[in-house]
């Protein structure tokens, strides 16, 4: 946001530093809201175009066994060898009619693709949320505490070196210490084969398997939800956990320094209480603003860790489709993530509304 | 460990709520056949056998899609009028839903139904349904479906209930009736899937529009498909050993690999990794069966670019000849064999693999050494009697994502061998799929790695889509003779006669190098110990049918 | 020093030592200080920045940074603070020894209500009380520093305050405890000048009420003059006099308190008008106006549907060729708007606004450009007005290189030479860069680089606001030189009157938009005419005890103290 | 990854000690030699403690990555593509051995040549990415901010797009795109370079849009406008050089994540060739089968030498942010002078 108007009214009566509040909560809303829409066109228009000068679903299927003369038929019956520019404005046509599609390399309407995989990373990323919230936050303010002693130290290297090393590299040695050596805890998947058969027999099945087991009361297939998401969550948790820890630290640091925290300390109020109540609620707005964007980016971004536990969700499925210039399905997903993003940044917006006083309606 | 603890109680809550009645009739079947299996499970009542594959699945509707993963469920759910009997080595197709199939004129293939054929859902399985089948598959045409098997199909005319005709545009078609065991052969319900459009998995299944030796019960697509035996199949391959079968589709060979070592899944049908394979062999809990392989990897030079190709800036035949020649002499497919693929693909010296008639040795003795092995100093003096430059430039591409990532290790080898002897300096490259299938068409690679997995188990399927003068490779190999020749065995009746034109067509395109053969795939299925009848034979397809444990 | 003399003392502070570990080495930032505040007694602590008087104030409470390390001995009724553990300090805090900070916004947390923030003082001392006694002593503590309606305003947040009102709940919160002896760094100094009349009335009120003993940090020499008893002069962290108000007034022994004094600009002492002979009054008068305002509005456009703000209301006024106008209000009043407007830096919207004789209101950036070189401008503050890559050559002979390209860097060199001659700085400080000069040299490079083309007209904001006031002196004395030398017109903002009236022949006074007086500097100042201009001049304190004395009684009864009641 | 954190809120007022601290600063900065001032080096030298410890861990490592790049035919064993020396095949998959100290992989290559000769293309691929990233990033946000208007706006909301597309995909698409799917040695690193770039591009352009924005309303930029300064000139001279201060600290953690998203990319099969260029996300790939059959060393090595490269890259980055940020830098604690002694 441009700061014309802070830095050039001279010093109006103190203007919220965040936004202007016009208009109430609800004009808020729609106006967020319809910002989501050129932000999808454009996406929708740069996955389209890339995806489709790198080649067209036929060709990535089916050009290890055709002749040229009969991909080039197939091609055409398929619109693929129309120019670019035309494909796209039909695709558009499709889309604004509410027509987003069936993918091309399984057939499956892109609504069931969203809600099936997007479930699936949806519970993902939760259980990795909580994982690294578990992390993060008390430890990231014991390092806030002990800043600049030992305990800091390690807990800033630990926090680095889980952002540091690669998903797929901890999910290796998670799963050759657990699952290979130790034998504690499923290899991948999000469910054993059996768990699956159960899982099936559910009527009205939602895509979310932890209720599902829950909704089936059934001890031994919830244990079965809940072992195999342990090493997946723990592997994305220890990546954002390490950010969240280096978040929480830096802030709650930032926040200790505000000169409200030396008044408060001029009447007497103990350091630990500075701490835990003066500085903590300050220093929650950027942290939540930060970890918002980064749940948003996780449901995007869960890829390696997806594919390393051979859990099938948005992002391992966005490779394979890629893979297989798939772009409606692509194209579906994309959208999906789009609105997951502008939806976490709202939500994250009226959570530090909540906490803030002066961003309130 | 955990395993065994959780395994007995999941299987008894599965009963108590499977509203699977098949399920109960299926048990004392297999309980007879598994009397082997160690392990408290069987007590529990039918066992369930779970096949893990790392293939993907595009459709269940046969119209729609033209890939392995389906092919795969296709197998087990439908019925063909002809298959290829389990267990047989040479790959003949033989009647399945037919009573009996042959050619009664030159251009009119006649198939008898056998009597009394339904489908799962109890539908009556009549030669509307064949006629229907075939006819839907040209009229969708669908992009991405198989209907340009049926090339030389005319029609399909209905004599009665259980007589239909074939009638074909080219005479004594001798590939036909192995197009009827192809991808393009599943029969379908009329009363389900509609003639001029793609019916979605999920209606297939609502519709048990089935007519193999399963019945499919539960769908989600590349996660899990779950199949309960088919009562009424008469078909082929008979009643299946394991009434209630899972295939549950992974995404990481390696966890599907640690999988079958934990005994959590009983078999895996491809793919696993050379190493995976070579652990697995020395595991005792679990048993590597291997079968004769129908999927070829080779080298295809285009004649076009390749050194001294018609449209580099200096063409000459008689070089360009002795440049792919050379490049002959100089491979050692045992060493790559055995290095990088610890013998899971096996040597290949002619087009035709081993297990099919006219499967030879040409190139084992036309180069190298004369046994196989590599020859440098044949290759020098090929190469210098043609007046060719030493070292060759010789730019070779291969794709990493396609055919495994072992790819990257082969080509390296080759490379290596081809560069021992200071005879070629190889620029190698690797190129995304999707790009690589439109540049090796555009000219773009003077040689490049492909694969092949055939349509059906003909040898015909190795020599006509390549050397064909239309043929798919497009690397501007033309050679009048061998086009003569691929049309006549194909009307050729007698399979001596044909078998020793197979020959005669190798004979003639090893000569040339059109594709140089590198390695033949064993088809490599792992299950575990107790696991008794994983076949793999000639049919090149994987049949759950007589798995058991 | 005997024991009496202790314990009658609320405050002893005995040869305090304190230093800083910074990345350029250890700062002494206090000198060996010793100062003693008795009962009821307010002390102002004055100094220029740099002078140690904060560090002082803050050492009282014990609220140094871990990098300081004080040695001496502080006693706060009895004890020596100095090497007290931190749960001692705190026990301490509050309820001996309180504080008020200079920033009221910054030093209440943002997000809590009023009341919790002032139960937390209670609560650190009085671990059991209930949250119906915290609000009942929190609507009580309101009450007492006159907010109105506090029952209800004790669940408000501090930004729903206005600065006075925050500055008096600080207050508030200083005393819950009973404090003893309050130390109130700056209190006055981010507020408009009418709000601090109240807050010094305020603070006096308590002194009155409660006995209690403040000392007050300021560089205001007004505030000390309205304010304090007793005061105590600090210079690079030593006290170097120590004496009662009147007396250090009337009497300043140390020369540096006599400059400091001389320096103060004392309202209606020197107008600036009526230092002119009356010929140059006429002419001035005569002179052809170089700025023309008719009806000038400015807003700024409201966003996602607001209204949009209007910070100027129609305002018109002119300034003539060589006339100083000056331009005084509070914050919010606009004037800053007006001279940007002039420079070109902000767009007007409403009315007529003409610069030497180019319509601003709807003008285009690149039929303005031309003008650009005849109008010159100083920024409010020095330290953000350099480009900090740049040197101090490259700086002043910016404008050169854009108006006058023909120059060679040597006639430009010598150019920026002559100038920094002018504005009293050695040539040779054309190498440095502005972050190695102090804010007074940096603000004369200011008006060395507005006057680098010779302009006709010079605007400057708030030119000196953020300067010492021994530095505001020489500076203000070199713009009246160049002024007088050169003869622009200018147009001078600022908040305060007095340096205004110093300076200014004509003054404006601006209220919230609106331009409610227009005069010269003695019509404005002894004849106001609106009431806006009539508090200003009254809530303005004078550096003198004594006339202060009697202003404020004036103040008094025409506008109340400022306390409740 | 968040560059950097908004600020908590509150209006941030300098304590009076940071005051003390700037006049020394402004003091000492006079006099130390410009190399002195040099981005890590005035860090190293106004750094303290474990501050200074996580400084030089990060430098070390940081230098060593940087030297094994330089020197990597002096130090590799082998070639990264070479499966045979004097004749005799390394064989595949042999275990640490004297001949091949962290043994051979599953194609016959010798593990430590090809992690040395990672950090080749490690470097290479970090130096191109955060390079071509700096300048367009650099020059678009610089344009962004200072012309505003519909320009601006167009912007942020690709760049906000951009950004909202998992980068690891975007990467993939990208690296297609650019490559056509091919990977040579230069073609791969450019590719990957470039698809990185793409990525961080949107970083760059916020970051330094931001900064001039708030730039565009600090007074001496006012004050070239109001001499009627060109905008070319004042967004070369006034806003660019001022607005890179941040730059460094972006420069490192976005080199941090280049790494990270090269492993990644060879990871997930876009990479390299591995007879073009070693390195250690493909490498790591192929591992996977191995690391589960009781192969251990072909994944732990590369895999290690991805963490520790991260590592040391970061600890950089992150000393950096500390000793730019007044609120989390620590400073020298005082040596402690013997109390003076108070007279009674």
């Amino acid at each position: 946001m441009t700061s014309v108007l802070e830095t050039e009214v001279e010093d109006a009566p103190r203007r919220s530093r965040k936004r202007a509040p016009g208009g109430g909560l609800g004009r808020y809303i729609l106006v967020r809201f319809l910002l989501i829409i050129p932000t999808i066109f454009i996406l929708m228009t740069m996955v389209f175009f890339l995806m489709r000068i790198t080649g067209d679903p036929l060709t990535a299927a089916l050009g290890g066994r055709l002749t040229p003369a009969q991909l080039a038929e197939r091609r055409a019956e398929a619109g693929y060898d129309r120019p670019l520019i035309v494909q796209y404005f039909d695709y558009l046509g499709g889309v604004l009619r509410g027509d987003f599609g069936t993918t091309y390399s399984d057939n499956t309407p892109v609504s069931e693709v969203l809600t099936t995989y997007g479930a699936a990373t949806f519970e993902l990323v939760m259980y990795a949320l909580v994982v690294a919230l578990l992390l993060g936050v008390p430890l990231g303010m014991i390092a806030a505490r002990t800043r600049d002693r030992w305990p800091d130290a390690v807990l800033r290297i630990i926090a680095i070196l889980g952002y540091a090393t690669p998903v797929f590299f901890v999910g290796l040695l998670l799963k050759l210490v657990f699952s290979v050596g130790l034998g504690w805890l499923p290899v991948a998947g999000r469910l054993s084969t059996e768990g699956q058969i159960s899982m099936s027999t559910i009527l009205n099945p939602t895509p979310f398997f932890l209720l599902d087991a829950l909704r089936l009361g059934d001890m031994e297939l919830l244990g079965d939800v809940v072992r195999h998401a342990i090493l997946p969550a723990v592997a994305l948790g220890i990546l954002t956990g390490g950010i969240f820890l280096r978040l929480v630290r830096t802030n709650m640091i930032g926040t200790q320094d505000m000169q409200y925290i030396e008044s408060a300390r001029s009447r007497g109020v103990a350091e630990r209480r500075l701490t835990t109540r003066h500085a903590l609620r300050p220093a929650l707005i950027p942290i939540i603003t930060v970890m918002g964007m980064q749940v948003a980016l996780m449901l995007g971004g869960a890829v390696l860790t997806e594919t390393t536990f051979e859990w099938n969700g948005l992002g391992y499925m966005l490779a394979e489709y890629m893979k297989a210039r798939d772009y409606v399905a692509v194209q579906g997903i994309v959208m999906m993530l789009a609105v997951i993003v502008a939806v976490s940044n709202f939500v994250v917006d009226v959570v530090a509304a909540l906490i803030d006083p002066r961003v309130r309606y | 460990m955990f395993d065994a603890a959780f395994t007995p109680r999941r299987r008894a809550v599965l009963i108590s709520m499977a509203g699977v009645p098949v399920l109960l009739s299926a048990c004392a079947q297999t309980t007879e056949d598994g009397g082997g299996g160690s392990g408290g499970s069987d007590d529990g009542g039918g066992g369930t056998m779970t096949v893990g594959t790392t293939d993907k699945v595009t459709a269940l509707d046969p119209a729609a899609a033209y890939d392995n993963g389906s092919s795969t469920v296709w197998t087990q759910c439908y019925g063909y009028l002809l298959s290829v009997a389990i267990g047989s080595e040479d790959g003949r197709p033989e009647p399945d839903l037919a009573e009996s199939a042959e050619f009664t004129s030159d251009t009119v293939y006649t198939v008898t139904l056998k009597e009394g054929l339904t489908f799962a859902n109890g539908n009556e399985l009549t030669t509307e349904d064949v006629k229907h089948t075939f006819d839907r598959q040209l009229t969708i045409a669908d992009p991405s479906g198989p209907s340009s098997l049926l090339g030389n199909l005319d029609s399909v005319e209905i004599v009665d209930d259980l007589t239909v005709e074939f009638h074909l545009k080219e005479p004594d078609d001798q590939t036909f009736p192995y197009v009827l065991t192809s991808p393009v052969g599943p029969i379908v319900d009329a009363e389900v899937f509609p003639a001029d459009a793609v019916l979605p998995d999920n209606e297939i299944v609502a519709a048990e529009a089935f007519s193999g030796p399963y019945n499919i019960t539960s769908w989600k697509i590349n996660e899990l498909v779950t199949y309960e035996a088919f009562a009424d199949y008469q078909g082929l391959y008979g009643t299946p050993a394991t009434s209630s079968v899972v295939m549950s589709y992974y995404a990481d060979q390696n966890n599907m690999k640690l999988d079958i070592q934990e005994g959590n899944i009983d078999c895996v049908w491809r793919s696993l990794s050379a190493t995976d394979i070579a652990d697995l062999q020395g595991d005792d809990g679990v048993t590597v069966h291997e079968g004769p392989g129908g999927e070829i990897r080779y080298i295809v030079f285009n004649f076009h670019t390749n050194p001294y190709g018609e449209k580099t800036e200096d063409p000459d035949p008689a070089k360009a000849k002795a440049v792919r020649q050379a490049v002959a002499d100089l491979l050692d497919r045992a060493a790559i064999s055995e290095t990088v693929y610890n013998g899971t693909y096996t040597p290949l010296y002619s087009y035709i693999p081993e297990g099919l008639p006219g499967s030879g040795t040409q190139f084992q003795d036309l180069y190298g050494d004369g046994s196989g092995g590599p020859d440098a100093d044949r290759a020098t003096k090929r190469l210098e009697d043609a007046g060719v430059e030493i070292p060759v430039q010789l730019s070779l591409q291969y794709n990493p994502d396609h055919y495994g990532n072992s790819s990257g290790d082969e080509y390296a080898a080759v490379k290596n061998q081809l560069e021992a002897d200071g005879l070629f300096a190889v620029d190698l490259q690797s190129t995304e799929w999707v790009q690589y299938s439109e540049d090796r068409v555009s000219d773009v690679y003077p040689a490049y790695q492909l694969g092949w997995f055939p349509d059906y188990s003909d040898a015909d399927n190795y020599l006509a889509p390549f050397f064909a003068t239309e043929n798919f490779l497009g690397n501007h190999f033309e050679n009048a003779e061998v086009d003569e020749l691929i049309a006549t065995q194909r009307g050729t009746q007698d399979p001596a006669e044909r078998e020793a034109l197979f020959v005669q067509i190798q004979d003639l395109v090893a000569e040339e190098i059109s594709t140089l053969p590198l390695l033949q795939g064993a088809q490599i299925a792992v299950s575990t110990a107790e696991v008794q009848g994983v076949t793999l034979d000639s049919s090149f397809k994987f049949r759950v049918s007589p798995i058991s444990k | 020093m005997t024991a009496t003399q202790n314990e009658e003392s609320r405050l002893a502070i005995r040869e305090l030592d304190v230093h800083f570990a910074t990345d350029g080495g250890d700062v002494h930032a206090v000198d060996g200080v010793s100062l003693e505040v008795a009962p009821g007694e307010i002390l102002a602590i004055v100094g220029e920045s740099g002078s140690g008087k904060s560090v002082t104030a803050r050492s009282v409470l014990g609220l140094l940074p871990e990098t300081a390390e004080a040695s001496g001995a502080v006693i706060v009724s009895g004890t020596d603070l100095v090497g007290l553990s931190q749960a001692q300090l705190r026990a301490m805090r509050g309820e001996d020894v309180s504080m008020i900070f200079q920033e009221p916004s910054s030093a209440m947390n943002p997000v809590f209500p009023i009341w919790w923030q002032l139960g937390e003082g209670l609560r650190a001392h009085r671990p059991k009380i209930t949250k119906k006694e915290i609000r009942a002593e929190a609507i009580t503590a309101l009450e007492s520093v006159g907010i109105p309606d506090a029952a209800e305003r004790i669940d408000r947040y501090p930004h729903e305050f206005s600065g006075g009102q925050k500055q008096r709940i600080m207050i508030a919160m200083a005393l819950t405890l009973g404090a003893e002896l309050i130390v109130a760094d700056e209190p006055t100094t981010a507020l408009d000048v009418t709000v601090q009349a109240e807050i010094l009335g305020l603070l006096r009120d308590i002194r009155e009420r409660t006995g209690t003993s403040i000392i007050v940090i300021t560089h205001n020499m007004g505030v000390v003059a309205d304010l304090a008893d007793s005061v105590a002069v600090m210079f690079q962290g030593q006290i170097i006099e120590r004496a009662g108000v009147r007396e250090l007034f009337a009497n300043p022994r140390e020369e540096y308190t006599q400059k400091l004094l001389a320096a103060v600009p004392h309202l209606g002492r020197n107008s600036a008008w009526t230092a002119l002979e009356p010929a140059q009054q006429e002419a001035l008068t005569a002179a052809e106006p170089v700025v023309v305002a008719k009806d000038l509005v400015i807003e700024y456009p409201g966003r996602m549907g607001k209204p949009a703000f209007r910070a100027v209301k129609g305002v018109d006024f002119e300034i003539r060729a060589g006339e100083v106008y000056g331009l005084v209000g509070e914050s919010g009043s606009g004037k800053t708007t007006i001279g940007r407007a002039i420079a070109g830096l902000e767009r007007t919207t409403g009315g007529s606004l003409s610069v030497l004789g180019h319509e601003m209101n709807g003008m285009r950036e690149k039929a303005f450009k031309p003008l650009r070189r005849r109008i010159g401008f100083v920024f409010q503050d020095p330290a953000t007005s350099f480009n900090p890559h740049l040197t101090i050559e490259q700086c002043i002979a910016e404008p050169l290189v854009v108006h006058e390209q023909q120059l060679t860097p040597a006639e430009r060199g010598k150019r920026v030479r002559d100038l920094l001659e002018a504005v009293e700085l050695p040539g040779r400080y054309a190498e440095r860069y502005p972050h190695e000069l102090s804010g007074g040299q940096r603000q004369r490079i200011s008006l060395a680089r507005a006057l680098v083309l010779e302009p006709e007209l010079l605007v400057a904001d708030e030119p000196t606001s953020a300067l010492d006031v021994s530095v505001q002196a020489t500076v203000l004395d070199l713009f009246r030189e160049l002024q007088t030398r050169l003869g622009f017109a200018a147009l001078f903002i600022s908040h305060d009157l007095a340096v205004v009236d110093s300076l200014a022949h004509r003054i404006g006074v601006l209220f919230r938009g609106d331009l409610v007086e227009d005069g010269h500097g003695p019509d404005v100042l002894q004849r106001p005419t609106h009431e806006y201009t009539r508090k200003l001049i009254a809530s303005l304190p004078v550096p003198d005890p004594v006339e202060q004395e009697k202003r404020r009684a004036a103040f008094q009864a025409e506008w109340g103290s400022g306390t409740p009641g | 990854m968040t560059l950097s954190n908004p600020e908590p809120i509150g209006e941030g007022d300098p304590a009076e000690a940071d005051l003390a601290a700037e006049a020394s600063a402004v003091a000492s900065r006079r006099s130390t030699p410009w190399y002195l001032r040099l981005p890590i080096i005035s860090h190293l030298r106004s750094s303290v403690g474990l501050q200074r410890g996580m400084l030089i861990t990060g430098v070390v490592l940081v230098g060593i990555l940087l030297l094994t790049a330089l020197c990597a035919p002096l130090i590799a064993p082998y070639g990264f593509a070479d499966t045979s020396a004097d004749g005799t095949r390394f064989g595949t998959q042999q275990p640490p051995s004297a001949a091949h100290l962290l043994g051979t992989t599953v194609t016959g290559f010798d593990v430590l040549s090809r992690v040395i000769w990672g950090t080749r293309t490690a470097v290479a691929v970090m130096a191109c990415a955060v390079a071509a990233s700096l300048f367009i990033g650099v020059a678009l946000g610089l344009l962004s901010g200072y012309v505003g208007g519909w320009l601006d706006r167009l912007l942020v909301m690709v760049a906000d797009a951009v950004y909202a597309f998992p980068s690891l995909l975007l990467a993939i698409v990208m690296s297609i795109v650019i490559s056509g799917g091919q990977s040579n040695a230069w073609g791969g690193i450019a590719a990957a370079a470039i698809s990185i770039t793409v990525v961080f591009i949107p970083q760059y352009f916020r970051v330094i849009r931001a900064e001039v924005v708030r730039l565009k309303a600090e007074p001496f930029v006012e004050a070239a406008k109001v001499v009627g300064t060109g905008h070319r000139r004042i967004m070369g001279t006034h806003l660019l050089r001022n607005a890179t201060r941040t730059l460094p600290l972006i420069f490192t953690l976005n080199a941090s994540e280049s790494i990270l998203t090269l492993a990644a990319l060879g990871f997930l099969g876009f990479g390299i060739e591995p007879t073009s260029a070693s390195e250690w996300g493909y490498d790591l790939n192929r591992a996977m089968a191995d690391a589960t059959s009781g192969i251990w060393w072909t994944g732990m090595f590369p895999g290690l030498a991805i963490a520790l490269a991260v590592l040391g890259v970061t600890l950089v980055g992150e000393s950096i942010n500390d000793l730019n940020d007044p609120r989390l830098r620590t400073r020298r604690a005082r040596r402690k002078t013997p109390r003076k002694q108070v007279t009674a």
